[in-house]
């Protein structure tokens, strides 16, 4: 299987359903001839024209609900907000609208649409090319949430986001885009909405987390093994709306030893919940208190490097908070 | 009573191509849009059902809207006070009642959404929402997806001059602009935004706005069907052959408080309602079709017996219809086949 | 002490504080004459004029952003959201303006604003007149929350958010506005944002909640005391943000059996991260998983009564966890 | 050089109240800022620093907007591009610099935001964010406060022809056309927002939007820096005497790429870019000022000489200064003195 790079495969994604389904397009800020503000999109609007790779005024309110109002009218429509920082004035588009579409109407309309919006920093974006906006969006019913880590789950989970009948909102590591690289089959294949992956076998810890800072713990997990002989057991949420509760459970179960890691800031995120459900039915399984390892609590990182680097998590950080719980 | 040649030629309504029948089914859709809206308030005055929010006064220029629209190949973006215009989409006084008592088998949101609240695939009316103007971008999204499939259909959306502040307004209608989609986006402007009188909400004509999205815009008087009929007929001829959106702003007046829990005598006097209501289109429509020979007194009289009788089956059968069960009162958050067989 | 409504409490904070300060008003959508959808702000524009009592064109984007630029320009704005529903219009301005003005200009300039939207449910308001927004909002550093649940706490904390020297979001439950009312002191108090409540005592279980479902939890311990000899301690959680760590880690050890419970769905709400914090630093003092009894994870409650009934929690559904829980 | 009676009355700076001095000295600032932002350039290229965003060809008009305002009493709005603007309302090289190098001393965010992300409390400078047009209701709250104030104060806000697509932008005008608020929104529109050129941001002139909202608005050439200064000292007159908000939309064209992260060449042609870069109006101002007298070339040497003293000092300050020291990263996410001592 080719290796290829994580935003490769996030346009490989795109490409291939394009090719395969014609309602499906993307929609955004410079997705055009620029091919997107990253690339992401480089080579559709060739390949399938402008309407299918359609440039939008600049105003995320209306890339939303223009996507929705397609998506009801039988059209599969991704639509790229140019970075997660900037999805929040469609915010009431999402979370009013495309989330309640099929509640509201007792399944008569329905909304198939997915957002891509790269997350995360450590690519010197300041304040507001930085952020993790996954709280905002986490608990609200109706929507389905990905954050892959790997290239092969990126192509995997957007094509099932895209044949989802749902709105997804489909989250993409900025700082994953040419660092991730890995196997990924040519063609058609998905990867499940909802399922988490093992990425680590091990007996000692479990780190459970998505996106980019597990690449983190993958790296702090060998180190570990090879200087400590602690075995990391490393779980990758994958979805993180509907949580894979199951996945959740068993690999905490696994170790007893529970470190819950995402960038977004601590308070209110995802890993609050992982620590709910835990806490909820397996507390008497618990050979340690449950720790998280997030960003700090702070509107978001600045753009100076020793500042950026003192907020953002890295493999350094994990190690420490891993051998630290290991040795609880 | 319709005649050929040269007579018909000199009747309003043939000279914007409106047959006589077609015209006489208009009144028809008015005055039952009205007499559903009346039961409507006084169900709730007796306590029958808890909210309803009227479309008194607005009901003449939706019929005329939706006489312009072609049922089907449009599609419909109705606003809450479009009762007259969803029942000449071809929705029921049944239906609308079963909404009214929020029961399980209506089919807008089978008693979920507050009344007004319409949504039916079957007849093209797209689901709404509370939170006002959303559904401007979503008109905007169907249009588009016209064009691309390279189909003959136009999208009309509603929604009231208060919603036109909205931001969502502004970014639906400059897309639609840019992209020179199909679409009717129709500002209903009855003076009021709950207790807020336009001259609070905006300081010019929301019909001007249409300049700076490079497409025309009219401001309509909302008392003249004939006129309203006109002007989304050349907006929806525009539309089809691909010379992209209008804004209509249709004037109108709410002579109802907002709803029925709001005391609108908070903020306006009862002589300037009374007034408006004095404008009422409905009997001028009838005076018409008088003078051309297409009404009568007996046809009036069978008419509101006719209406009676519907709004009184409607009642007692919305009335009675079951709640959806508590059971699935949670259902269809997401689809529920999995995406694999949906596929 | 004379005993008011909930409503007037709040009222009576606006009005007395715009007595006091000249810089307060009010503005939103049918705030002047009519005195607000709900009352809240009766008789302020016959006080105070219309522009102190603002009626504003119906945009919440506005309402929220210009209410930033007049608080950064000295003024203590109250922005009144006619319901928490039709408040994600406006979260670009509340989440990336508003929390991060005092952070991203390292304190030249600040952002004194309260926003007050009623949330809550059981006035048959359906899907879009019922929804609690908290978890949206929650988890935004820069943000401060508070969802008071008696009369004398809304007066005493809407004092404290205006005074605050930064951004409030003022959670009033419009199902306590008429219903819930108590002992009130004339004049001038606050109560401090990010202080928890001890509403009852008891040693059996922990309560821990915030707004209208502690109402139901009180009238629940009664009986359960009376019927049962089941005590059950209650906090009330009062800010939601920031969170009373203290108050919250004493509380849970108080009985060692803790239910958290809020109406907001129970995915990603407060009630996660109540429940971390807890398992992150009191794990061997639990003697029962931490449960929680939160709205349904639905996008709102239907408008039709039983189905409103069904989704609502109530005191029959607090007495019979909270039963359950004493029993485990 | 100045001269007397019928002579000063020729000038078209004096017809419209500029003395010699100021006009000299907008010159003087269109200088400093193209060169501090080709500085800025190189700077990237060299690896120095991480980002720059260039104002280069939008400095005459933007010089010409802020010498019509009232720096002691006006607020100031600016968007990304407006280096020649801040450097106008007193911002210093040096300060550029430490917020280009991000460092701690910066005045805007002690090197926290972007460069271009510009505030400053002491030169009336709002703070401003990354996500475009947030700025614009922001401007109409500090007028709103100097209404209800009775302060004769403006506040003037920038944005680019995209951004004015934001739902912000309607919301922020609107609002401001109903209390009549003394605010005037500027937009650059200079013809790009990143790759999409204005034919696909709106099919309007941005200018025409104001009729919609009730005020005037403007198109201006931002090649004619005196038309500039006339529109907005004409709006801030307005403002004053409480005639309400302006809406200018100044034409002009970015001539570098989006940013320095960006490669224009994949979406527009260089001749293209070239054509206006011609228009460049720094030099006709020059010419302007040496044909009447105020300006040579000894005085051209001087200035450059002067200006590249300041660049190169600040560049060496900013590059030596601390970064804001890590224990400081995380704070004033709220007032650290607790709300009772702030009171
Ligand atoms: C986003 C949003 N804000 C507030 C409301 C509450 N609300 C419902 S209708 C209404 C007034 C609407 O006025 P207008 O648009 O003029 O329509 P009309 O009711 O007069 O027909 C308001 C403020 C809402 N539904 N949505
Ligand atoms: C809400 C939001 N969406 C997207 C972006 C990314 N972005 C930054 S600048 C820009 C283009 C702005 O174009 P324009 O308003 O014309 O200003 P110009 O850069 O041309 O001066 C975009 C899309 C953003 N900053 N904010
Ligand atoms: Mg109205
Ligand atoms: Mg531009």
């Amino acid at each position: 299987m080719p290796v290829i790079e994580y935003i490769e495969a996030i346009r490989t994604a795109m490409k291939e359903e394009m090719e395969r389904d014609e309602r499906v397009f993307v929609m955004g800020e410079d997705v055009g001839l620029k091919g997107g503000v990253f690339g992401a999109t480089k080579g559709l609007q060739q390949q399938f024209g402008e309407l299918r790779s359609l440039d939008t005024p600049l105003a995320e309110s209306a890339i939303a609900g223009v996507a929705i109002g397609a998506a009801m009218a039988g059209m599969r429509p991704i639509a790229e907000m140019q970075y997660s920082d900037f999805m929040f004035p469609a915010t009431n588009q999402i979370i009013s609208e495309a989330a309640k579409i099929r509640y509201r109407s007792n399944n008569d309309w329905d909304c198939p649409l997915v957002i891509r919006a790269p997350i995360g920093g450590g690519v010197f974006g300041g304040l507001y090319h930085s952020q993790c906006p996954e709280s905002v969006f986490f608990g609200t019913p109706g929507l389905k949430i990905v954050a892959p880590a790997t290239a092969y789950d990126a192509k995997g989970l957007l094509l099932a986001a895209i044949r989802d009948p749902d709105p997804v909102l489909f989250f993409e590591n900025k700082k994953c885009y040419r660092l991730i690289a890995d196997e990924v089959p040519e063609g058609d294949y998905t990867v499940p909405i909802g399922k988490s992956n093992v990425m680590r076998e091990g007996s000692d810890i479990t780190v459970i987390g998505y996106s980019m800072p597990l690449h983190f713990a993958m790296q702090a997990a060998e180190e570990l093994s090879r200087e400590e002989g602690i075995e990391a057991h490393i779980l990758d949420l994958r979805t993180i709306q509907p949580l894979d509760r199951e996945g959740i459970l068993e690999a905490a179960a696994r170790t007893g030893k529970v470190l819950i890691v995402h960038e977004d800031n601590k308070t209110g995120g995802v890993g609050a919940e992982v620590a709910a459900i835990i806490s909820e039915e397996l507390l008497y399984d618990l050979d340690a208190p449950i720790r998280r390892l997030c960003g700090p609590d702070v509107p978001a990182m600045p753009i100076n490097p020793p500042g950026e680097k003192h907020f953002m998590l890295n493999k350094d950080k994990l190690k420490a908070a891993m051998l630290d719980l290991a040795r609880f | 009573m319709t005649q050929i040649g040269s007579v018909r030629n000199e009747t309003r309504h043939a000279a914007l191509g409106l047959t006589d029948e077609k015209v006489v089914r208009m009144y028809e859709i008015m005055v039952l849009a009205r007499k559903f809206d009346e039961r409507a308030q006084l169900l709730q005055r007796a306590g029958k059902v808890n909210f309803h929010i009227s479309g008194v006064n607005q009901e003449p220029a939706q019929v005329a809207m939706a006489f312009a629209m072609d049922k089907e190949k449009d599609w419909f973006l109705p606003y809450y006070r479009d009762y007259a215009f969803v029942l000449s989409a071809g929705m029921t006084v049944k239906e609308l009642m079963l909404s009214l008592f929020a029961k399980g088998e209506d089919p807008n949101s089978a008693g979920r959404q507050m009344p007004g609240h319409f949504g039916c695939k079957r007849l093209r009316i797209v689901t709404g929402s509370s939170p006002v103007t959303t559904q401007v971008p979503h008109a905007v999204g169907f249009a588009l997806a016209a064009k691309m499939r390279g189909e003959p259909s136009v999208s009309l959306v509603s929604f009231g001059e208060g919603s036109s502040n909205q931001g969502d307004f502004h970014e639906g209608c400059n897309f639609a602009g840019v992209m020179k989609l199909p679409v009717i986006f129709v500002c209903q402007n009855n003076g009021y935004a709950i207790s807020v009188p336009f001259s609070k909400q905006s300081a010019g004509r929301i019909s001007d706005r249409a300049l700076g999205y490079g497409f025309p815009g009219y401001r309509v008087d909302g008392y003249d069907p004939f006129e309203v009929y006109r002007v989304f007929k050349e907006a929806h001829e525009r539309a089809l052959a691909g010379e992209g959106p209008t804004l209509v702003e249709v004037m109108t007046y709410r002579v109802s408080p907002h709803s029925t829990s709001d005391n609108d005598m908070a903020y306006r006097t009862k002589e300037e309602v009374d007034f408006h209501r004095g404008k009422d289109a409905i009997p001028a429509f009838r005076q018409y079709l008088e003078e051309h020979g297409l009404w009568s007194e007996e046809r009036e009289k069978a008419l509101l017996a006719d209406i009676r009788k519907e709004i009184d089956e409607a009642t007692e059968y919305g009335e009675r219809a079951p709640f959806q069960p508590v059971q699935d009162a949670f259902r269809y958050v997401y689809a529920e086949a999995s995406a694999e067989e949906v596929r």
